[in-house]
């Protein structure tokens, strides 16, 4: 038995995956073939080899994600997505994760911002969507700027308009802050804002869909998979992965 | 050029019947009543044409000629009174199919001539007997040609509106009208917007029809052309024919004084100047 | 009172307008700062737009012709290219570079995305404005100008009590249109996260998931305020209106 | 009513007596000249971490992607206005009848012209399916037509005012001409005053063309790859200031490049009509 | 209404020296050539008026006559030529002040009246003298309220421009041009747009005028109205002065075959129809 997700997979030999490209090492364009590329593309792809079925790769956008897993324009996210209970609430998801990020944010070392609570009150630049948002706002007062995604709000922090910008540590912020010049003069703070895992998503009552899922997502653990897609894409080693590695995960 | 020399020598319908006021009534406009948002405009209106006769409308500006001539066409709808034309009552024709029969017997040539622009002076000629009667482009246009050379553009088949002149225009609109056949046609003031040069050509073109026995309504600020080819002219102020007669009685001797003031004001600075032939 | 109302969203929500965050004051107090913001940008660019509007008119009709060529390739770069692309171009670009340089003389950037965001509708409309002026003194009969040339009136006299009057009165329908393209297209403003009403929608939907009661909410507010735009528009054309002049 | 559309030569006159005749040539290379100027300035005072050249030379690499993502622009600008000059002139001919179809007509031709098109673009996109069933077979309803339909609706509401507006400027005394002469209704509608209208719609038909093509940019903000997304892809994927610059301008470039064109011809376009 | 005896009554300017011939001239013009994009349009003009003179100037459309009036006012510049008033050389007056010093010493008014419709009767009256003479409010209004009791449109003073009929907006351009005191009116087609009822009220005004020694160069169609009120009559044809000279010797026995002519056909139906009188 089978649910309807699965069903849906296994009669169009079709699966459709939406993944988010937006120009991090997790999904982004090859400019030559412009075709997409990234962790999340290598992830997808990977499913649909092992469930023998073709991929459509569905460009999904912070803002528009869950409406198009919902709709079933998507069937599933492979989009950045953390666990958080409210997610879990609408989605069901696979119980193993497959990265781990906390946010953190990027300010200039001569912002006089070190510690979270330094945002009190002040502009924070964000992604429209970003599950930062309530964290930064209610735990710490900051005013939240979001943009329509990362790369205007990096550049809007660039400009002045903010005293920090919130979005993923390890994938997105720490590589930029440690490799590329222009940011040397930024600093990253710590502790990480509630790190949490990654998880595909499926939609609400997928259980079986979870469940085959899950077994794939042990599978990339188990062989090195992820260690090697993550080198792939250019990004340091994270202590998550190599643990996992190691022992499977607990879920999230 | 002399008209009544252009008129002889014309070879349609020969020997016309002008003056056999004999003839059955072919339009009889009885008690008409027309506002526009209240306002009266035509008040009592009485006026019979008979068949073959030219008739001419003079009167003050705003006295109601055009809204005259554009009920007769079912153009606007009068709110009392009656229109007959030939036995048909205008005013009962409600429907669209109703008015297009009637609008095929009766032709309306306007002041501002009102060509399609974007069509030649042949497609303008051509359009509606194409269209409206169903004719075959051939008959269509063969009938344009002998049309335009009746009104002497001959030449002009292939131009544009747009590229003739004020006359020139005046006349293809007459013959855009003749190719229709219609039994009555309604002139409104179609030499005003001519300069003064040019409007003889239209006038000759126009007298010629009526010695032909065409049956025209024309309204007019031409008096001697009114006097001249018109067997009766209605004089219009305020909405209401105040007097009517042969043209030379109404020219000659006007019973109104109203109808005295208006041709003396129309022969404008012949009264006050010194005649210009007298310079 | 306050148990009817919330009967009255969760039935909305069973049937599909899920109005719930205005129970929530995290969520409707942003939501109706946003209105107010909206209206702020409006007002801001009305005026900002009629000012660079008839700066770039007299510009281009001047008698400096490197002014007046310079006027007219602005006008036509910004009725040439996407009102995002300028807004990004100079909220994220010009807007960095003058942090930048300004950062190497310690002084803080005093332009807000706020500003950004009027400036450029400002430029944008004022560069329609101007265009719309412009039609309207080109169709101005070149007799009355004769008229007011052969009274001895001189340039200033004729533009700015004949010319500009009458090419005013042809221009404002254009000019009602362009208020009320202005309007909407200060929905813009969420693209660089100014708290407009668009912006603020986006941010509880994306929480909430509910697209439908907000689209609701924001087509009605910007039918409201077009609606209200093109009323005025309409009071000043009546107003203007003078005998013998336009339909 | 104004009878006198086309213009009168006094007119023509007036504009060629008094304002000073700059050449659409003198201006166009200005607008040109200034927008290069303009980028060159900026990128030149952008910070730079690496070499220029090796800047441009990315920008060489990612001009496909930036290309193709641009098509889309061009792709769904002739969708929207394809379908929305259809359905604009039957929206506009149903707005001229006195009926409750024409009230209904005119009152949705006023919303959608009143509705901003971000609104329009997210309500698209989120609202309608992904797919549909006809006849048992399921078609895809890709993002790219739903914002291709979503900037359609403004589109149509548009062409229908022009053509509300082009028929309502046919002088009544052609409907009167033309009816004199024993036309039906819609005879006089087809043979005289559509003919007079096309014309008269061409040149605002092409701005509103322009228009849209500028509308496309909104693409971008719900996840459409278009030339702005794909800027932003680039320039977030080689994370140079510089870059960053340079794409942006690039992209104010691509479409001035191909909206200019566009309304110079419209402006030609107006000008040969009123000269007829 | 007897012109002349209107103009008795007027008290402004007693006793003008009409024909008093040997003053000395206003306006010169000599050897005047234009072309319009290469379009000769004058080819040659000498015209001169002496001070207190009525000249008119007449001749078919488009040979020029509204040109030459343009050129007298700056608002066109000849090629080649002179244009004098007064002594000053009008072409050598380049610089905008210099236009407006020459523009306060000559009226201009036109066929389409070209009153400003967005300002008042009075407004329209008073812009000029106070923008451009700079008088006080209260003096251009007092002297605006004279001049409109002048062309009997005292109770228009507030009214717009389109508010009025055709004759009154031509006599409120007078009495705009007049409010500016100029030496020298140009008078160009003034009654060519209006309806044949309302011709006379401008004429009148146009005559009190000229009888009060008001100089004034006047373009007409009204051959009646020229030979009455000329002093010299010049015909223009294809942009040159054909024929001039005192209006009875023009009109009564005109010396050119193409002079003949013109009038002939300006005469217009008179040839062809019987004289309306016979009627
Ligand atoms: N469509 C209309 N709506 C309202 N009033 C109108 C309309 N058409 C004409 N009128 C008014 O009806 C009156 C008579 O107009 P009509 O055109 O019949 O006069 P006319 O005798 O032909 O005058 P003219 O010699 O100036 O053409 C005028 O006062 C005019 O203002
Ligand atoms: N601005 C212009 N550009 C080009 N040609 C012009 C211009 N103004 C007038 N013309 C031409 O100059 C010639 C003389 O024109 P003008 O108006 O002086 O004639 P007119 O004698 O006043 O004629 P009318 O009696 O019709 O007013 C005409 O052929 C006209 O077409
Ligand atoms: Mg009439
Ligand atoms: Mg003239």
């Amino acid at each position: 038995r089978a649910d309807a997700t699965l069903d849906r997979i296994a009669s169009r030999h079709e699966i459709d995956v939406g993944v988010m490209i937006a120009g991090s090492p997790f999904g982004s364009l090859d400019p030559q073939t412009q075709q997409p590329r990234g962790i999340n593309v290598d992830l997808a792809n990977d499913i649909g080899k092992k469930l023998g079925v073709k991929v459509n790769l569905v460009s999904v956008q912070p803002s528009t994600r869950v409406q198009f897993l919902q709709q079933g324009k998507a069937d599933i996210l492979i989009a950045n997505m953390e666990y958080t209970p409210q997610r879990a609430e609408i989605l069901d998801f696979v119980p193993t994760p497959y990265y781990r990020v906390g946010g953190t944010a990027i300010t200039p070392n001569n912002s006089g911002i070190t510690r979270w609570e330094d945002l009190r009150g002040k502009p924070v630049c964000i992604s429209q969507g970003s599950s930062y948002i309530r964290p930064i706002v209610e735990r710490y007062g900051a005013v939240p700027h979001a943009f329509p995604g990362a790369s205007q709000s990096l550049l809007a922090l660039r400009g002045g308009s903010c005293v920090a910008a919130v979005h993923d540590a390890a994938p997105l912020l720490y590589p930029l802050q440690q490799h590329d010049p222009e940011w040397r003069d930024y600093r990253t703070l710590q502790p990480e804002l509630i790190p949490a895992s990654s998880v595909i998503w499926v939609r609400q009552g997928e259980k079986d869909t979870a469940a085959k899922l899950n077994g794939i997502v042990e599978e990339w653990h188990r062989s090195g998979f992820l260690i090697a897609s993550e080198a792939k894409a250019g990004l340091p080693p994270s202590p998550a992965l190599v643990e996992w590695h190691a022992n499977l995960p607990k879920g999230p | 050029m002399n008209r009544i020399a252009l008129a002889s020598s014309s070879t349609l319908n020969a020997s016309p019947a002008r003056d056999s006021h004999t003839q059955d009534p072919l339009l009889t406009i009885r008690d008409l009543h027309l506002s526009y948002d209240g306002v009266p405009v035509l008040n009592g209106i009485d006026l019979t044409v008979k068949r073959g006769q030219a008739v001419s409308i003079i009167g003050p500006s705003g006295s109601g000629k055009s809204t005259i001539l554009r009920c007769i066409n079912g153009l606007v709808s009068p709110q009392r009174g009656s229109i007959d034309i030939a036995s048909i009552d205008v005013r009962a024709q409600q429907s669209d199919a109703e008015r297009i029969a009637l609008r095929k017997r009766v032709g309306f040539v306007f002041q501002q001539y009102n060509l399609f622009p974007h069509l030649s002076v042949l497609d303008n000629l051509t359009i509606a007997p194409r269209r409206v009667l169903g004719k075959s482009r051939a008959e269509a246009e063969s009938d344009a040609h002998a049309l335009l050379a009746k009104v002497r553009l001959a030449d002009k088949a292939h131009a544009h509106p747009g590229a003739l002149s004020g006359g020139q225009q005046q006349r293809v609109a007459i013959a855009r009208t003749l190719a229709m056949r219609p039994e009555l046609i309604l002139f409104d003031e179609v030499t005003s917007a001519l300069d003064p040069e040019t409007v003889g050509e239209v006038l000759n073109v126009i007298g010629e029809l009526a010695d032909e026995g065409q049956t025209c309504v024309l309204v007019t600020h031409e008096m001697r052309f009114a006097a001249e080819i018109s067997d009766e002219v209605f004089f219009t102020e305020r909405g209401v024919i105040v007097e009517h007669g042969p043209a030379a009685q109404l020219f000659g001797q006007p019973r109104h004084e109203r109808t005295r003031l208006f041709l003396q004001r129309a022969r404008g600075e012949d009264r006050s100047h010194p005649p210009l032939r007298a310079v | 009172m306050d148990a009817s109302l919330h009967s009255i969203l969760a039935a909305a929500a069973r049937a599909g307008f899920d109005f719930r965050f205005l129970l929530d004051a995290y969520e409707r107090d942003p939501f109706l700062h946003g209105i107010v913001v909206s209206i702020e940008i409006i007002v801001a660019t009305m005026a900002g737009s009629a000012i660079a509007g008839l700066a770039l008119l007299v510009a281009v009709r001047g008698r400096r012709v490197w002014l007046a060529n310079a006027a007219r390739a602005f006008i036509e770069l910004t009725r040439s290219t996407p009102t995002l692309v300028q807004l990004y171009c100079g909220f994220l670009v010009v807007n960095m570079l003058i942090t930048q340089w300004l950062q190497m003389h310690h002084v803080d950037n005093p332009f807000k995305p706020f500003f950004w965001i009027v400036l450029v509708l400002s430029l944008h409309q004022g560069a329609f404005h101007a265009e719309a002026l412009r039609a309207g003194f080109d169709a101005l009969p070149a007799q009355t100008i004769e008229g007011a040339m052969s009274l001895g009136l001189d340039r200033r006299s004729r533009f700015w009590r004949i010319e500009l009057p009458l090419a005013l009165r042809t221009a404002l329908p254009t000019l009602v249109n362009n208020a009320v393209e202005l309007v909407k297209a200060s929905a813009l403003a969420s693209a660089i996260a100014v708290g407009d009403i668009t912006y603020q929608s986006i941010m509880i939907w994306t929480q909430r998931d509910n697209v439908l009661a907000l689209m609701v909410l924001i087509l009605l507010f910007y039918g409201a305020l077009t609606w209200l735009v093109s009323r005025a528009g309409r009071w000043l054309e009546r107003r203007l209106w003078v005998p013998g002049y336009g339909a | 009513m104004a009878h006198d559309t086309l213009a009168p030569s006094s007119v023509i006159a007036a504009s060629r007596g008094r304002t000073r005749p700059l050449s659409g040539f003198a201006s166009g290379t200005g607008a040109i000249v200034g927008v290069l100027v303009f980028g060159a300035l900026l990128w030149a005072i952008a910070p730079e971490s690496g070499s220029r050249l090796d800047t441009l030379r990315q920008l060489v690499e990612w001009a496909p992607a930036l290309a193709h993502g641009f098509s889309l622009n061009i792709l769904i600008s002739l969708g929207a206005v394809a379908i929305g000059t259809v359905a604009g002139v039957v929206a506009g001919a149903i707005a001229l009848s006195r009926s409750l179809a024409g009230r209904i007509a005119r009152w949705s031709i006023q919303a959608f012209r009143n509705a901003p098109w971000l609104v329009l673009i997210y309500f698209t996109t989120y609202v309608f399916p992904f797919e549909f069933t006809v006849f048992g077979k399921t078609l895809p309803f890709p993002d790219w037509l739903k914002v291709t339909l979503a900037l359609a609706l403004p589109a149509s509401a548009n062409i229908a005012e022009i053509f509300r507006g082009a028929v309502a400027s046919t002088p009544t005394t052609q409907w009167e001409a033309a009816q004199s002469l024993a036309f039906s209704r819609r005879q006089v509608l087809v043979h005289i005053v559509l003919p007079q209208c096309a014309r008269r719609m061409l040149p605002p038909w092409t701005n509103v063309y322009a228009i849209i093509t500028m509308g496309t940019a909104l693409s971008s903000l719900v996840g459409i790859h278009d030339l702005i997304d794909t800027a932003q892809i680039a320039s977030s994927t080689v994370a140079r200031s510089s870059f960053t610059v340079l794409t942006y301008v690039a992209t104010l470039v691509v479409f001035f490049a191909y909206c200019y064109p566009i309304s110079r011809f419209t402006r030609w376009l107006e000008r040969r009509m009123n000269v007829q």
